[in-house]
């Protein structure tokens, strides 16, 4: 066990993992989290905890995952190269290792321009595989990416995300390879809409045995709208969302349920999808959605792990 | 200006090592005024090499050249027979140079013989500073005249950091501290009232924060009309 | 067996640098065969690029010759010339090449004994390296 | 072109022929392209044969030579004088030292010798046929005038010595003090600025309120010390303390006061601001002694720290002694100091005798002389470079003791280093000599081996402009680099240093110089 957190015993175990999305809200208000955590408890193995998603200015995950522990929840939080540069990054590790937080997610973070700070300057010290190799050079060693080593390295289970739908996609393989030499233990993907395109990804990454040596969690959003999926579609680079997929929405007297049953299909193909651990819930905004799509996909009761 | 400083010799004569011919160009612009790429560097490096080579026992041929501005294809072109006709092109240009050959000739290898530094001012004979660092959003009217993001290392926006002793730069005991300079020119011109007023967060979208820049000037294109070869029919 | 001998090269200023040489040899110095003058008006006259040149030409090493810096005819020649030899002996330990190979040297026109004891350091530079690229002679 | 060489072989007096195979030489020399004419002369310098040779040369239009012989000032004068009779440019007359380079020093090795002779005419013949032919052009001063600046012991003898040679001499001097000089005498004038070469300046001179131009062929500086500027801690502590240009004036006119007087080195004797060889240390001794020849009773100390009595200032020294005057020797970790209660006492640790002493002062000198600060607007306005102490810096020596870098631009006395009036009057006699004739020539020569700029290469990044000493290198119309071929001295460091490549040295372009070594390295060794 690296960390020995919950979603590494899941997966350890050999099951199926079921993890979700909880956006820290814009403001100093930590209700929405309790009521978030209170919630979904028992519903996923663990919840990742935004780091300024979209660059839009949120209270902070670290804060936001040591709110939720509270609850007997367990947290992924994600850490963007944004905002912070290799001192601040390897601090907050640790910082969040200190306060119990054992998934880190890392990501490069999206540009400031898609948020509400657009004149802020960006840090982009590191990007996501050079956080991950100096967070894993961190907890294996001890060892700083300036080099100087410490006494007591972070238990830190390490993520990364990675979309098969962004061009080019001759890169993505490749790309979730170098996450894997960085140090990554688990993969979060994209939402995925376009199952036969995430097959072919997931059949490269097979070939080149990467399934064997990271455990991906495939990403899926439920939509409430057909409006959700054009928006989707046309606006937010790096998504595909098949024309059959906006029609179906489209022709759908009841979306929000259409949005579901088409949710739980997508978990129900994607548990028979060769390399594929488990799943990852993205219900942005509509987090209270979760507990039925996963008792709908028949992945309750989650697991229980002595401690 | 930019300004460059060579890359050093045995990084370059690795980067090169695997190929049989070598086109190393030059560039009469900043990297020439700067003593870094211009065609008496230029000669120098591959006199240089020639003689590792001879060391080595490394059959290698070559050869070297300079254009007028290698960051614009029309010079570029001038020399076009000369490049595609090597293995490997090496460019003591700034990077912009390397890229317009790159970009210009996708299949063939470009490297970069020098390390783009920065937009600097030559002091004086063999000295060149760093005064700007083009973040499309000039200030030095309110400071004086000296740019406080490019001279402070911490690019502060509102006087002087803690660090200041003596007037210089606690990072490098040897730079003048930007805000003292700023102090002492706005004391000069009478405006220390501006050292009062609390600058605001600044806007970095202007700056290489907001993405990579494409200045362009609609009245200073070519039209399709305008335009040889590939115009409108 | 000419190739076994050392090849060297020296740039004279043709003030002090080659003033010197004709003093030392008037005054019955007699110095290795192995050197060859080339004179230049003065060492800032020297291009880094010469001195490179004339190793790939064959020179085993190279030095330049000028006058005193303090006392050099155009002013500050020599101090020019000193930077460039400066410049190329960087360049060659850049390249892991002896940077002893390459030497800049002052000289008062007056004085007979320096000439001879340059090319003697010369000589001793290029017996203990050899030439660029092969057997040590 | 095609290059039509004459090879002459110097048998230096026979020394040639002892060591190496003449006929060889020959024979190399007749079979290398281009070469028209190979004669053997006993002794190039002895004239005779000159006739013979130019004779050749006409016969086979001879247009350029390649001389193997001894030193190039033994052997060229005659020799580039007979051959400009048949049309031979100066400029492709190149003499080979085959004498110093090899026969004298490599007498014992034949075969050496003979391969080092033969490459090197093989060298000089490759060198021969890249070498264009050069001419020199002249150009008229635009006036006679010699500008002294300062007109004190220096600048009177300068000006005194260069009206002997037909010019017109005129003194700048900044005071309204009385001068006594041949020609004009400017009161209350400076040098402000100037441009132009030797032989054509074009002084800017500031006279009471006004400013004028003013034009030179050549320029003395004998502008002097900076006596005024004497600063320091112990200046500031003593009442009563003063330069020894000062005291030398009170002395002459009787007006200096009773009591002990302390000459000391400097004002300032922890600092750093003067070296020892600033220190007037003959003008001191020569004040003492004249100072203990009128006043005996006086106490007369000099305190110092090094003292550098020049040559005969010596004998100075011991009879000083002679004459009671004491020497202090102190050290720099242990300076001399005024009480601040009692600025009438001055304690100080006698480096030699161990022993603390306590004088009471009466006058107190300083012997130091700083640079004057107006060193540094002359300098500016004749563009010549200063010395780190802040002097008119000397050129080479082989320009002569009083010239500057700049040809045209002479410096003497107290301008260069504080010195003795004796040797300052020398110095000014010595440059105003230099500057006498120089402006008597009444034209300058330049061209031939210059620098020229090919504009198309250059990038205007004002690299030679800096790196010239005698301002050669401008920018010019064209926003491109030219040279002033006035100024030019054909050094060819611009062309050295030229980051674009776009200056050559006539007959040194790199091609030239390349193919030399080349050749050279070609040989056998």
């Amino acid at each position: 066990m690296k960390a020995g957190s919950n979603l590494e015993k899941v997966f350890e175990s050999g099951q199926f993992a079921v993890t979700a999305e909880i956006g820290p809200p814009q403001s100093a208000n930590p209700e929405p989290l309790t009521h978030h955590a209170k919630m979904l408890k028992g519903y996923a193995d663990a919840f990742n905890l935004t780091d300024n998603q979209t660059a839009v200015v949120r209270l902070s995950s670290i804060a936001s995952a040591v709110i939720i522990m509270r609850e007997g929840v367990e947290p992924v939080i994600q850490m963007t190269c944004r905002d912070r540069n290799r001192i601040a990054l390897q601090s907050d590790l640790l910082g969040a290792a200190a306060l119990g937080v054992k998934n880190v997610l890392c990501l490069t973070g999206d540009h400031q321009t898609f948020g509400n700070e657009k004149g802020a300057k960006n840090v982009f010290d590191f990007d996501s595989i050079v956080e991950l190799q100096v967070f894993d050079q961190l907890r294996t060693q001890g060892k700083q990416v300036g080099g100087e080593v410490l006494k007591d390295p972070p238990k830190t289970y390490l993520g990364c995300a990675e979309n098969p739908f962004a061009t080019p996609y001759e890169y993505r393989a490749s790309r979730l390879a170098k996450k894997v030499a960085a140090g990554a233990d688990f993969c979060q993907t994209q939402a995925i809409f376009d199952m036969d395109m995430f097959e072919k990804w997931m059949d490269e990454v097979r070939a080149r045995g990467l399934d064997k040596k990271i455990h991906i969690l495939a990403g899926v959003i439920p939509m409430k709208s057909a409006g959700a999926a054009r928006y989707m579609k046309n606006k937010v680079p790096g998504m595909i969302v098949p024309d059959h997929i906006v029609d179906r929405m489209k022709s759908a007297k009841d979306a929000k349920g259409e949005g579901i049953k088409l949710c739980v299909e997508q978990i129900e193909h994607l548990k028979t999808v060769k390399g594929v651990h488990g799943v990852h819930i993205m219900a942005v905004a509509w987090e209270d959605i979760v507990p039925r799509i996963v008792e709908m996909a028949g992945l309750l009761p989650r697991p229980k792990f002595e401690s | 200006m930019i300004v460059a400083k060579r890359k050093p010799l045995n990084e370059i004569a690795e980067m090169l090592a695997p190929y049989k011919k070598v086109t190393v160009i030059g560039c009469r612009s900043c990297v020439a005024i700067c003593l870094a790429g211009g065609e008496k560097e230029v000669k120098m490096l591959v006199s240089a090499l020639k003689v590792k080579n001879k060391r080595d026992g490394r059959k290698q041929h070559i050869e070297g050249t300079v254009v007028e501005r290698q960051c614009e294809k029309e010079w570029v072109q001038e020399i076009e027979a000369q490049i595609l006709d090597s293995d490997v092109t090496l460019s003591m240009a700034c990077s912009l140079g390397a890229q317009t050959i790159g970009d210009m000739y996708p299949k063939h290898l470009t490297f970069p013989g020098l390390n783009t530094g920065m937009f600097g001012v030559p002091e004086e004979q063999g000295v060149w500073s760093e005064k700007c660092v083009g973040c499309g959003n000039c200030i030095i009217h309110t400071t004086g005249g000296i740019c406080p993001i490019a001279r402070c290392a911490k690019s502060m926006l509102n006087g002087p950091c803690g660090g200041s002793a003596n007037r210089k730069c606690e990072v490098n005991l040897e730079v003048d501290c930007a805000w003292a300079a700023i102090y002492d020119r706005l004391k000069l011109q009478n405006r220390l009232d501006l050292i009062e007023s609390v600058t605001p967060a600044k806007d970095w979208s202007t700056s290489h924060s907001g993405g990579r820049r494409v200045f362009e000037r609609e009245d200073a294109k070519l039209t399709p009309h305008q335009k040889k070869g590939k115009g409108v029919t | 067996m000419p190739d076994t001998r050392p090849k060297i090269v020296g740039f004279c200023c043709e003030r002090h640098g080659m003033d010197a040489a004709v003093l030392a040899a008037r005054s019955g110095k007699q110095f290795e065969a192995s050197v060859r003058l080339v004179q230049v008006p003065c060492t800032g006259r020297v291009d880094g690029m010469h001195i490179l040149r004339a190793l790939e030409d064959g020179a085993d090493a190279v030095f330049v010759l000028g006058c005193l810096e303090k006392n050099c005819y155009y002013d500050t020649g020599s101090i020019e010339g000193r930077k460039r030899v400066g410049y190329v002996k960087q360049m060659l330990s850049e390249l892991g090449l002896e940077k002893e190979r390459v030497e800049m040297f002052n000289a008062a026109s007056s004085n007979s004994w320096v000439f001879p004891e340059i090319v003697a350091k010369m000589v001793e530079v290029v017996k203990k390296f050899g030439p660029i690229g092969g057997e040590k002679r | 072109m095609n290059a039509k060489i004459q090879v002459l072989l110097c048998k230096c007096c026979s020394e040639v022929p002892e060591l190496l195979n003449i006929a060889k030489l020959e024979k190399l020399a007749s079979e290398s392209g281009n070469v028209l004419s190979v004669m053997t002369l006993d002794a190039l310098c002895d004239g005779k044969e000159l006739a013979m040779v130019v004779a050749e040369a006409r016969i086979k239009e001879i247009d350029r030579a390649v001389v193997l012989a001894c030193q190039k000032k033994d052997v060229s004068p005659a020799l580039i004088k007979a051959y400009k009779r048949v049309g031979v440019n100066e400029h492709l007359v190149q003499i080979v030292n085959i004498r110093e380079e090899v026969v004298l020093p490599h007498a014992a090795e034949q075969e050496r010798a003979q391969a080092k002779a033969q490459t090197m005419l093989l060298s000089a013949l490759a060198r021969s046929r890249l070498l264009q032919p050069l001419e020199r052009s002249s150009e008229d001063m635009k006036t006679r005038n010699v500008v002294i600046v300062g007109g004190g012991v220096a600048g009177q003898a300068a000006a005194k010595e260069a009206a002997k040679y037909g010019v017109h001499t005129i003194i700048l001097e900044k005071t309204g003090k009385s001068v006594t000089a041949p020609g004009v005498v400017m009161p209350h004038a400076t040098l402000i600025g100037g441009k132009g070469y030797g032989g054509n300046f074009e002084l800017k001179i500031r006279v009471g309120e006004s400013l004028e131009d003013l034009g030179a062929a050549s320029v003395v500086i004998a502008s002097g010390g900076g006596w005024s500027t004497l600063k320091g801690a112990l200046a500031k502590a003593v009442r009563g303390a003063m330069p020894l240009y000062e005291f030398h004036q009170k002395l002459h006119a009787e007006q200096t006061s009773a009591g002990t007087v302390v000459f000391m080195d400097t004002p300032d004797p922890a600092g750093k601001t003067l070296k020892v060889q600033d220190y007037a240390w003959d003008e001191t001794l020569e004040t003492a002694i004249e100072l203990k020849r009128k006043h005996p009773e006086t106490a007369v100390y000099v305190i110092f720290q090094e003292m550098r009595a020049s040559g005969l200032s010596e004998l100075a020294y011991k009879e000083a002694a002679e004459l009671g005057v004491k020497f202090v020797r102190y050290d720099r970790s242990a300076t001399p100091k005024v009480d601040p209660k009692d600025p009438t006492t001055l304690s100080v640790k006698d480096l030699t005798q161990g022993d603390e002493l306590k004088i009471r002062l009466g006058t107190m000198v300083f012997a130091s002389i700083p640079a004057s600060p107006d060193n540094q607007i002359i300098a500016e306005a004749l563009r010549i470079p200063m010395s780190v102490d802040g002097a008119i810096r000397r050129g080479s020596i082989q320009r002569g003791p009083v010239s500057t870098p700049k040809p045209g631009v002479f410096v003497c006395g107290s301008a260069l280093f504080p010195k003795s009036r004796e040797v300052a009057a020398a110095e000014g006699q010595a440059a105003g000599k230099l500057a006498g004739e120089f402006a008597a020539r009444g034209s300058i020569e330049f061209g031939g081996i210059v620098a020229q700029v090919t504009q198309e290469k250059c990038s205007a990044c004002l690299t030679c402009v800096r790196t010239c000493p005698y301002e050669a290198p401008f920018i010019g119309t064209a926003s491109k680099a030219e040279i002033r071929v006035q100024a030019c001295q054909g050094c060819g460091m611009c062309v050295g240093i030229c980051p674009s490549k776009a200056i050559e040295l006539h007959n040194y372009t790199d091609d030239q110089i390349m193919t030399e070594s080349k050749t050279l390295l070609g040989g056998d060794f």
